[in-house]
């Protein structure tokens, strides 16, 4: 948790993904944006205020005029929404929601999220995920995996801790057992509701080796506070000798 | 206080009959397009289409529509705006998210690709 | 008051600024409502059965020719409210209450057959939570079937009092109004049918 | 059907009011002032009570796992063993307060309270459309609130879902039900008065009243009603499938092969959560209009009165509230950006979303003109109503980021959510709704309220408001996220901790805020000073009947002559001339 503190502090947290800088840069500008349109508007709110307070044997003026630059605000914050829209958000929406690595070039995973923990799966040597079943759910198989499966055989399963390389994109499928839930790491900038029922792609690519905070941000049932787990991003190297070390949910000894 | 107090009652009363003739009509055709087992889609649109008529000539003869007043026929107009924001938006985004659409312990996810995978 | 010079134009009786009496306006308002209400659930029934693994057809399931029944005799009692309401126009009391009574009695009809419908479900062991499908079978003909009962009671009143409120100036738009919301019951049912049982 | 009760009835009642029974005057009242106050104290009630409800969150926020002072020992044992509250009525809490606020207190009050008195009065009416039905819509309004508080007692206790109440959470929930049915009672309540509304302010309105002479209120008010009218039948629909996958096991919003706790659930399955959600903002985003709306028409009409000049742009504002409203109907899934909808789809929601923000900003540009030129009144209303104009537009400015889809990511049920949202309904239509009170409370009782308590009530209020949500945005933009019953379990809140504190004192001085405003109102209902029949000077027609109005409200039907605002007319002595004068009738 100490660790984790470090990378928050009284301004946007540490950036560690490709997409984070993109989504500072649009909470930068919009708010720069927000405090000129305030102070340019107060100034003119408290000169009204001032100017024409009730002063004995003055009449307010009566008289329609239509001035046309009382449309200015709205055409400037029409002006400034439709750049933000064209040249800001769409492209980088695409980029961050719609178009998603292929699984060839990307480090893949399965998150399942439950009340109120996170399950990942990771998809061992043959790169393949086992087969799961909701029948096999159990204190000791949380994922459910199926072990007559070959492919599930050297599935690695990991609860409240994720772990990363760096240097390709993650590529997520992100669903939930129970209630929605939803994945959100905020150093990575990334967000996404993991729905019952669904399988949502999720991908994103660590940019920063270290420790991060991956919450629950829906609200999913009363513990919903310590739904939580730790994030380590390693360099390449360090996280296939991380993998070597972890044994499969169904590993031989057993 | 309304048209067919002044107009004569028994030409009011012969166009209701009919109606109730043309919606007779419908209701049986309606059970016989159904008995050709047309696929879904294309059973789903005469299905509605044949709906569509009916109630078209229950509001327009019935419930005095035709020859209603702007406001009303505006009120509806509004009403059914609406109508098509809430069906047609839902629809949308429920088809479009159809393909990812999987129950747990569904087919697993190498199955199932992502919609588009152009990156970089 | 003292200082405001003003002119009056007498009482305005109908309180119609807009030249629609209140009452249609308000009931024209409230199916509005309604409508947006049914089309929530159409929506539902689409997206559902869009996206289900399995739908049934609903000739293998419902019994078509009740509801083909239950159709007609909805249909029926529409043309007998509306016939209803011409006679009020015609200030014919006794044919009021002939199409009135048959309009009730075409209702009870048509819950009976749905009750019959229902039973036989639930003796087959087909619940709403059975799947889907049934989820939504049961919901929207019941709800419909909870604007039937709604219109009965509705139309019963009327029926009821027209022996003291015939000769009131508002008694026929008591009637349309009935009759409006009861055309628009029917209209819900043109729709409901073929969507559950014919396609 | 009705239409005959308002005039049959009303024929009797004008002259027999005093012979009626004391239930049939104050309690099942038909009379549309009654009932106005009647929704005025329940609402007020249920506002302050929401308001305590967050009063307890904020202490758990605050200081996480202490127990309550003071009155910590008060609650129950099984809601807050030792005065901790637990997670379960964390949850309740704040699920309850959601509720409570919106559909319980700030739609009654600005709706229900300000337009069922007001609105009649200022179109000239004598009464609602359907006086039996505006009784009918507060006697389910009373009903659906007395479910949502005995939830708390009964034994699956409240709602614990949040006030968006998502399945499948709120289906394995305690305690949904109740809420499902109480939100029905709410509904319908809504249904009929929004009809009553439409009808009335159609139909009712005095010779001479034509659309254009409608006062901003009125239009403000009919807007809403076309929103609650048609958007909240879809939460009914919805609501209905909600509440028979709680009663009678339909999976509607349950998709198969769901496993809670470890075991799976006994469910038919093929239902779609993301519906509900579709279904529950197509209402709840028009509703946030509904909240604001009234608001900017009381803003209105109170800037109109203090600067003594007609409102600016009167028509461009009647307007941007028909644009506001129509397209508040294409804009709900904004809130759904990262729910798993279609990412191609929050495109489209994307546009419709920055559209609709011009129009607000339009409002607002024209409510500010107004001052331009004006001999401002600083009273007590008008200062509630100048501080609505730039705190409502931090509001709206804070929408921004959480429109636009890509920095929503990051926002997205965060603080800032908490912080923007309240910006909006606390500092905008809730500071609207007090000016309000303070401006038609003369009209309401006869008297008018202490002003020196007012100003106090206004300083304090507008401070300790900011106070409470300013910091949200700070936490928001550290990460923050809502919901949290321990924030510092985890580790984006805990260097911003410091702020949630700052908050929970400034939420406890707001209640403190409030007392001399509770006090000033119940005291001058009975004490204070005896007002004139238009005290303000006002030209709209709710000031040309005596304060308080009789039963019936006009001696004679009124006749109307001109434009709501015409104040300080050229060539003319005073500078008011009321909508009701014949012209020329005082130089």
């Amino acid at each position: 948790m100490e660790k984790l503190i470090n990378n928050y502090g009284w301004g946007l947290p540490v950036a560690a993904s490709t997409v984070a800088g993109g989504i500072d840069f649009g909470i930068r500008i919009i708010h720069v944006a927000m405090f000129v349109i305030f102070i340019l508007w107060a100034i003119f709110f408290t000169y009204l205020l001032i100017r024409y307070r009730r002063m004995d044997g003055v009449k307010a003026d009566a008289s329609h005029g239509r001035l046309i630059w009382s449309l200015a605000p709205d055409v400037v914050v029409l002006i400034f929404e439709i750049s933000l829209i064209v040249l800001y958000a769409i492209p980088a929406w695409s980029r961050i929601k719609i178009k998603f690595p292929t699984p060839d070039e990307s480090h893949n995973l399965e998150i399942v999220a439950e009340q109120f923990g996170w399950i990942i799966q990771y998809p061992g040597a043959d790169a393949k995920f086992g087969r799961r079943s909701p029948a096999l759910v159990n204190a000791s198989n949380p994922m459910g995996l199926d072990p007559e499966d070959p492919a599930a055989k050297d599935d690695v399963i990991g609860v409240n801790e994720l772990h990363l390389p760096l240097g390709k994109p993650t590529l997520v499928q992100l669903t939930s057992k129970d209630v929605i839930h939803s994945f959100f790491i905020p150093e990575f900038r990334i967000k996404q509701d993991a729905v019952p029922g669904m399988k949502i792609p999720v991908w994103f690519e660590p940019t920063k080796a270290g420790q991060y905070e991956l919450g629950c941000a829906q609200l999913c049932g009363v513990g919903h506070a310590i739904m939580r787990a730790d994030v380590f991003v390693h360099e390449a190297a360090d996280y296939d000798a991380w993998m070597t070390r972890q044994r499969p949910q169904f590993s031989p000894q057993e | 206080m309304n048209t067919a107090a002044s107009t004569n009652h028994s030409a009011q009363i012969k166009s209701y009959l009919m109606v109730f003739g043309a919606l007779l009509v419908l209701t049986v055709a309606t059970v016989t397009a159904s008995y050709l087992r047309l696929p879904a889609v294309l059973g789903l649109m005469v299905g509605l289409a044949i709906a569509t008529v009916k109630a078209s000539l229950v509001a327009a003869f019935f419930m005095h529509l035709k020859g209603e007043r702007l406001l009303i026929y505006g009120l509806l107009g509004l009403t059914f705006l609406f109508v098509v924001f809430l069906f047609t938006l839902p629809m949308i985004d429920m088809s479009a998210i159809g393909i990812n659409r999987m129950p747990y312990g569904g087919a697993n996810a190498m199955a199932a690709p992502p919609p588009a995978t152009a990156h970089h | 008051m003292n200082t405001h010079a003003t002119t009056i134009s007498g009482h305005n009786p109908e309180f119609a600024t807009t030249g629609i009496p209140n009452g249609k306006l308000g009931i024209w308002l409230f199916l509005s409502s309604e409508v947006m209400l049914f089309a929530t659930l159409f929506t539902s029934y689409i997206v559902f059965r869009t996206s289900a693994a399995a739908w049934p057809r609903g000739w293998d399931v419902l019994n078509v020719p009740l509801a083909l029944v239950n159709t007609l005799v909805l249909i029926s009692s529409s043309v007998t409210i509306v016939m209803a309401y011409a006679k009020t126009l015609e200030r014919d009391q006794k044919g009021f209450r002939l199409f009135m009574g048959l309009t009730i009695a075409l209702a009870f009809v048509f819950l009976g057959i749905k009750t019959f419908e229902y039973r036989s479900k639930f003796e087959h062991h087909h619940y709403p939570s059975s799947s889907i499908f049934y989820a939504v079978y049961f919901t929207t003909t019941g709800l419909h079937a909870l604007h039937v009962i709604v219109g009965i009671i509705w139309n019963s009143w009327l029926w009821h009092a027209a022996a003291k409120e015939w000769d009131e100036w508002w008694f026929p738009g008591r009637i349309e109004y009935a009759g409006l919301y009861w055309h628009f019951v029917d209209i819900v049912w043109i729709f409901l049918f073929p969507a559950l049982y014919l396609l | 059907m009705p239409e005959t009760a308002a005039l049959s009835h009303h024929g009797q009642d004008r002259h027999d009011a005093h012979k009626l029974p004391w239930v049939n005057k104050y309690v099942f009242s038909i009379d549309h002032k009654v009932i106005g106050l009647q929704y005025l104290f329940t609402s007020m009630f249920f506002l302050l009570f929401g308001f305590m409800l967050i009063m307890l969150i904020r202490w758990q926020l605050a200081f996480p796992g202490k127990p309550i002072p003071l009155i910590g020992g008060l609650l129950s044992q099984a809601l807050a063993p030792g005065g901790i509250i637990t997670p379960e009525f964390y949850n309740a809490l704040g699920a309850m307060h959601g509720t409570i606020m919106v559909f319980l207190g700030i739609v009654p009050m600005g709706v229900g309270a300000f337009g069922n008195y007001i609105l009649p009065l200022q179109i000239g009416a004598p009464d609602m459309a359907f006086p039996r039905l505006n009784m009918m819509s507060y006697w389910l309004y009373v009903p659906g609130g007395l479910l949502m508080l005995a939830s708390f007692f009964l034994p699956g206790g409240a709602a614990q879902s949040g006030w968006t109440s998502y399945p499948p959470l709120s289906i394995i929930n305690p305690g949904q039900t109740v809420w499902l049915v109480g939100m029905l009672f709410l509904i319908f309540s809504s249904l009929f008065g929004a009809i009553n509304f439409l009808v009335t302010g159609l139909n009712m309105r005095a010779p001479g009243m034509s659309l254009w002479r409608l006062p901003v209120f009125v239009w403000a008010q009919l807007v809403t009603s076309v929103l609650l009218l048609l958007a909240f039948p879809p939460l009914q629909a919805a609501a209905i499938l909600q509440f028979m996958d709680r009663v009678a096991g339909t999976s509607f919003y349950i998709p198969e092969g769901l496993i809670v706790g470890g075991q799976a659930l006994a469910a038919s399955g093929g239902g779609q959560p993301i519906l509900w959600q579709h279904l529950f903002w197509f209402l709840a985003h028009p509703e946030v209009y509904v909240l604001i709306l009234p608001a900017m028409g009381i803003v209105a009409e109170i800037i109109a009165n203090n600067t003594r000049k007609p409102l600016y742009g009167y028509k461009e504002i009647v307007y941007s509230m028909f644009f506001i409203g129509g397209m508040s109907f294409v804009v709900w899934a904004h809130h759904m950006f990262i729910s798993g909808m279609s990412p191609a789809l929050g495109n489209f929601f994307l546009v419709t979303t920055m559209i609709i923000s011009v129009p607000s900003v339009a409002v607002l540009t024209c409510l500010v003109f107004s001052l331009k030129g004006g001999s401002i009144r600083f009273t007590t209303p008008m200062l509630f109503a100048l501080a609505f104009l730039p705190l409502f537009g931090i509001g709206g400015l804070t929408g921004l980021p959480l429109g636009l889809t890509v920095t929503d990511i990051y926002l997205h049920d965060t603080y800032y959510v908490i912080g923007h949202f309240h910006y909006v309904v606390v500092t905008g239509t809730i500071i609207a709704l007090m000016g309000g009170v303070y401006h038609w409370f003369p009209k309401w009782f006869g008297r008018k309220m202490n002003d020196a308590w007012g100003r106090v009530h206004f300083w304090t209020t507008a401070i300790f408001m900011n106070g409470i949500f300013f910091p949200m945005f700070i936490q928001g933009l550290a990460g923050a996220q809502r919901r949290l019953y321990d924030p510092t379990a985890q580790a984006h809140n805990i260097v911003t901790q410091p702020l949630n504190i700052v908050s929970s004192v400034s939420a406890w001085l707001l209640f403190l805020a409030q007392i001399p405003f509770l006090v000033n109102f119940f005291h001058s209902i009975f004490k204070c000073e005896k007002s004139e029949e238009n005290p303000w000077r006002a030209t709209t027609l709710e000031w040309a009947c005596p304060s308080p109005p009789p039963h019936g409200n006009f001696d004679k039907t009124p006749h109307v002559y001109r434009e709501p605002y015409d104040y300080s007319p050229e060539g003319y002595l005073s500078d008011w001339r009321p909508q009701h004068q014949e012209a020329g009738a005082r130089p």
